[in-house]
């Protein structure tokens, strides 16, 4: 059968894209940023997965306002880079895994899930950062990829708690897939940013810190926040800390730390990344 | 629910995009998807007015676009990672935008972000009711 | 503050619809299945409510294989017609309620229902035959209209309880909207039919029956009937009546069933046609 | 959730339409899509095959369109509320399409309607198990 093997956290900052897509990352600015990912590429590439679930938002790019899925999967064959204004990213085509993706819908929507189904989709800055900073600038991603979009652009998001219920359905999910695939759960976005208006560039330390600590001790209890306290304490675009739920809630409740990096700035926002790890069986 | 858009409204510098804005916003934010595409980034750039006048939105807005006035934008119903594709078609980063709407220059902006941020303290409540 | 007085379900046949709009109503064959719905008629023009919250499914007309909603709430200001293969149905302009759309998507998500938010659509025969049904063939429609799209095309299909739930969710939406409207709910589609294959024609009188008789009377009974005891009793088609437990959820427990009417055939389908009142404030 | 999709084969007659049918008919079923626009209508009648040839499906489903097999349209893909759209194009009703499914002339499938339908006894299961 399928499982779930580790779970992981990332920023999905478009300026990171480009300083990877730019060959940058050595200059000064972005050289801490690089450096805090120097073991979770070293990890990944020790425990490779089969196929990655990808939790992130789209960005206005696959979904307009003519319609707004709450939660969207992906099971098509493959996903292209999206154009968000400055052509694509110069990245791989994104290989999807139709059969686990088409599973996952099928479990959750019995579940009592409200999914989307999508078969054709561009996929943004949001899902393909996250592969950058993992896998770096490889021919292909080395494994596939099923991407959930969760609404985070149109108020109002699903809550906390909807997040990490569904990070449990999808564990459920992986777990009665008749084959054996390694399947890692990536939720991204965050951590405090703030991208609008007068007090765009908001950080608050203390709060994502709190978070992270939060996220393998006590996920429940992030899981009670309210939408208005992400906004307030971690910026209006902090609010994609939801996301993180959704990936906790597909890991074990006993998983591990085995890495933690935070980052204060890349561009505009708080770098928060952190590795969980399921136990062993 | 209604409490739930309330609370919002004690946040300092800050509009979420809730049904209000998303509807006063929707031909402004649509006309921002346009400049996904290549041709109709060109076709903007070309006259951006001509180009504006294309979508039903309000006057105000087309201004507001002409001129890069992105705090009235999001006034206006604008969200910003739809305004965003205005900035990526002006090959400004988002550094940039951010100056504009903090109304600070670029590399003071930087400075603060460099120095760790905009503080929380002193950001977090209009009212002073959230400490 | 805005209530639910009353809800209905009834079939949306697009024969029906055709033989409206080409004036076959008063021929032999048509001529019962419109006389069921007589009394409908001036029940409803004393009725009058000022929106409708109108449950139907989409009939691969607004939704391709590209995006598949579970659950999409319509908060457009108007909905055209939809061409589903001979032109446009010549009916008016169906005239959306945003403030009261918005309004439930807002509740119903913070309620966790993943909802899908659409700002443009065409709405198809599942949606605007019930219309004709109901308000014959008037200049514009006499009350606003609020589509809830609901997937019955793509297996699996929402469970009946979250059928049921939902009209739960959508009762306490409404019941919290600052306004004084006078609120329907209609469920449509069914009752038996299968369109495909084989076993085409299909109709099972006792299994109709026993809806309707439960939908008053214990439709906490009807909410447990699986996906598989739809098709195989009532059709493959027959899997439309899931969303008539959304009505059904919308409405209070002692809601009083005032009209009743089952004729078969129509074109393929069982007609099937009720009304419940909500008990008097 | 095995059980889930298994249950419905014991159904005669009967094409469930899940991801495996989905997955197979997917461009079929776009192709019908865009019969919902009156050129497209009107270049599908002018040349079947050659506009049948623009939607990257399969031979086989391209000569089930063509012979109008709904039943092989089905088998391969199709689901009926997409295919409608064939018939709605050629200008026949529903039911003709279910006389032409059920492989009886369309008055006598008319007649079975009025006379109250196909009975339920005898086409719950394959297997016999549900009663
Ligand atoms: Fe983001
Ligand atoms: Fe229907």
């Amino acid at each position: 059968m399928a499982r779930i093997t580790a779970g992981l956290t990332t920023s999905h900052i478009p300026a990171v894209g480009a300083a990877i897509d730019l060959g940058k990352t050595g200059e000064p600015y972005w050289k801490p940023v690089f450096a805090g990912y120097e073991f979770s590429k070293r990890w990944i590439a020790e425990h490779m997965p089969d196929v990655v679930v990808l939790v992130y938002n789209d960005h206005a790019s696959a979904f307009s306002l003519e319609m707004i899925p709450t939660f969207a999967i992906g099971c098509a064959e493959s996903f292209q880079p999206a154009d968000e204004g400055w052509g694509p990213r110069p990245v791989p085509v994104v290989q999807g895994h139709p059969e686990l993706a088409w599973h996952i819908a099928q479990s959750t929507i019995l579940d009592e899930f409200d999914m989307t189904i999508v078969n054709r989709m561009d996929v943004d800055h949001g899902l393909t950062v996250p592969l950058s900073l993992l896998f770096g600038q490889p021919a292909a991603w080395p494994c596939k990829v099923i991407p959930l979009a969760v609404n985070v652009v149109q108020y109002p998001p699903p809550t906390g708690n909807r997040c990490w219920n569904l990070g449990r359905a999808i564990s459920k999910a992986v777990a009665s897939f008749d084959r054996d695939l390694k399947v890692m759960v990536w939720g991204t976005g965050g951590m405090s940013h703030q991208l609008q208006g007068p007090r765009a560039g908001l950080i608050n330390r203390d709060f994502d810190t709190r978070f992270l600590d939060g996220l393998t001790k006590d996920p429940e209890a992030l899981a009670k926040i309210p939408h208005v306290e992400y906004v307030r304490e971690a910026g209006s675009e902090g609010i994609e800390l939801v996301m993180w739920l959704i990936m906790r809630g597909a890991l074990e409740r006993a998983a591990r730390e085995v890495h933690r990096f935070y980052h204060v700035p890349a561009s505009n926002t708080a770098v928060g990344h952190i590795i969980l790890e399921n136990p062993p069986r | 629910m209604k409490g739930y858009n309330e609370a919002f409204q004690d946040i300092p510098g800050t509009v979420v995009f809730d049904a209000t804005q998303s509807r006063l916003g929707y031909h402004l934010n649509q006309f921002c998807m346009s400049l996904m595409k290549a041709d109709n980034r060109a076709a903007f750039k070309a006259g951006e007015r001509a180009y504006l006048e294309r979508w039903p939105m309000t006057e105000e807005q087309r201004q507001a676009v002409l001129d890069r006035d992105y705090n009235r934008m999001i006034a206006l119903g604008g969200n910003i990672y739809f305004l965003a594709k205005i900035g990526a078609t002006d090959g400004f980063s988002f550094q940039n935008l951010a100056s504009k709407m903090t109304g600070v220059p670029e590399d003071e902006y930087k400075a603060m972000m460099v120095a760790g941020g905009r503080p929380i303290e002193g950001n977090r409540s209009k009212t002073g009711k959230a400490k």
